[in-house]
């Protein structure tokens, strides 16, 4: 089950979790987002991350459940802050777990191009020259694209 | 007979209209997401200029991502938003 | 610089210790690879690794290095242990942080790939029935091929 | 001139021989891997079985991957080991 959740993560103690009691996992891939402290020339005070709740635990879940079937993953696990967020501090932390490690990376790989197109998550960021709600990527429009089945 | 639905806006949509939602009764003659962008955009300002941006803005029915043509029912939750930058 | 040893070492101080102080990291990539407790129908009750001191650092710097270049990484680190492991605990920890998530998972699948078919380890399970030292996997030469450049 | 050379075994190279290391006088005649290769083989069991699998034995001169071909100079560190199993 994904989480959506203003709070920091720790990422060595969500790691422990996902792993707990488990002897039968081959390797676990994870990625983690973090905030920046600059945006082209301007510097970032802040990042504020606007989500839709209810809709966002939805779809992320359905990445999981879809990363999970596709990937024949052991375990999958997404967790996204909401809020404000200083600089360094972690956004998000996507796990993936399989016998093997081409598994691994794949379906981690996917959950966060997924997440990156389909959840509910608008960032603005708080710089130097003003705030600005971000534009969607279309590289990340792309990635997302590679993953779908043929 | 009218309908009653709940529209909800989120990130730029959310700052330049000022608010997060709306309670809307919808005519008879409207029955799909697009009749009730039209019916939004007639409230004029700021709703005019929000919703002449379209092509940059997403809909959702009751969560789920839905296309323009898109019937509405009685107690519907519409969200619109722009194109998602998480993660 | 890479790390070798005995002791069981902790995902979340590594992963703190590895971003700490930077603001400028976009995304970082991680691999664990865990021990299991079966091999085919096998019970497996510790894992023995054996590795060449001094070759074994010499071999994963150079891979950091390679990685860091190939794939543009802010930060790359290599810990693996040797002795003996027990059921699910970590063998090996590789992370990578780039400033786009396409570089660190590159990057980090780089290290493990070539990780297993260049660093001087030996693997010997000691199992329900018997004790064997692990063969070369032709699919771990494919998958580190996959990395060589054009 | 005689040479002095230190060998290394690893893995189940090192648990057939029972050993992890020989110090070894290599003859004038020996100047390459292939050639110490075959000097350990003459050694007699276990050292023939072993060395008759050379097919699965990597050798590493100086902690550095090498060919059978290379040649090999006074206080060389020559190791000979499995295909490696890590990660």
């Amino acid at each position: 089950m994904a989480r959506v959740q203003a709070e920091m993560f720790d990422v060595g103690a969500e790691f422990a979790a996902f792993t707990h009691g488990r002897s039968d996992l081959g390797g676990v891939v994870s990625f983690v987002g973090l905030t920046r402290d600059f945006s082209g020339d301007a510097t970032v005070h802040k990042l504020e991350l606007e989500h839709y709740p209810g809709m966002t635990e939805r779809q992320l879940n359905d990445i999981e459940r879809q990363a999970v079937t596709q990937f024949t993953l052991q375990a999958a696990k997404i967790i996204h802050r909401y809020g404000i967020l200083l600089p360094s501090e972690a956004i998000v932390l996507v796990m993936a777990a399989a016998p093997h490690r081409a598994a691994a990376f794949e379906g981690c790989w996917f959950m966060i191009d997924w997440l990156k197109t389909k959840a509910p998550f608008w960032k603005r960021e708080h710089r130097s020259d003003g705030s600005f709600w971000l534009e969607a990527k279309a590289s990340d429009d792309l990635a997302a694209a590679r993953w779908a089945r043929g | 007979m009218d309908q009653q639905i709940t529209v909800l806006y989120f990130a730029w949509i959310k700052s330049e209209l000022g608010k997060t939602s709306d309670q809307i009764t919808l005519p008879a003659s409207v029955g799909d997401v697009a009749g009730l962008v039209s019916l939004l955009a007639k409230k004029g300002s700021p709703y005019a200029e929000v919703f002449a941006r379209r092509d940059k803005i997403w809909v959702a029915i009751n969560q789920n991502r839905a296309e323009w043509a898109q019937p509405l029912h009685a107690g519907d939750e519409v969200a619109f938003f722009p194109p998602v930058t998480g993660g």
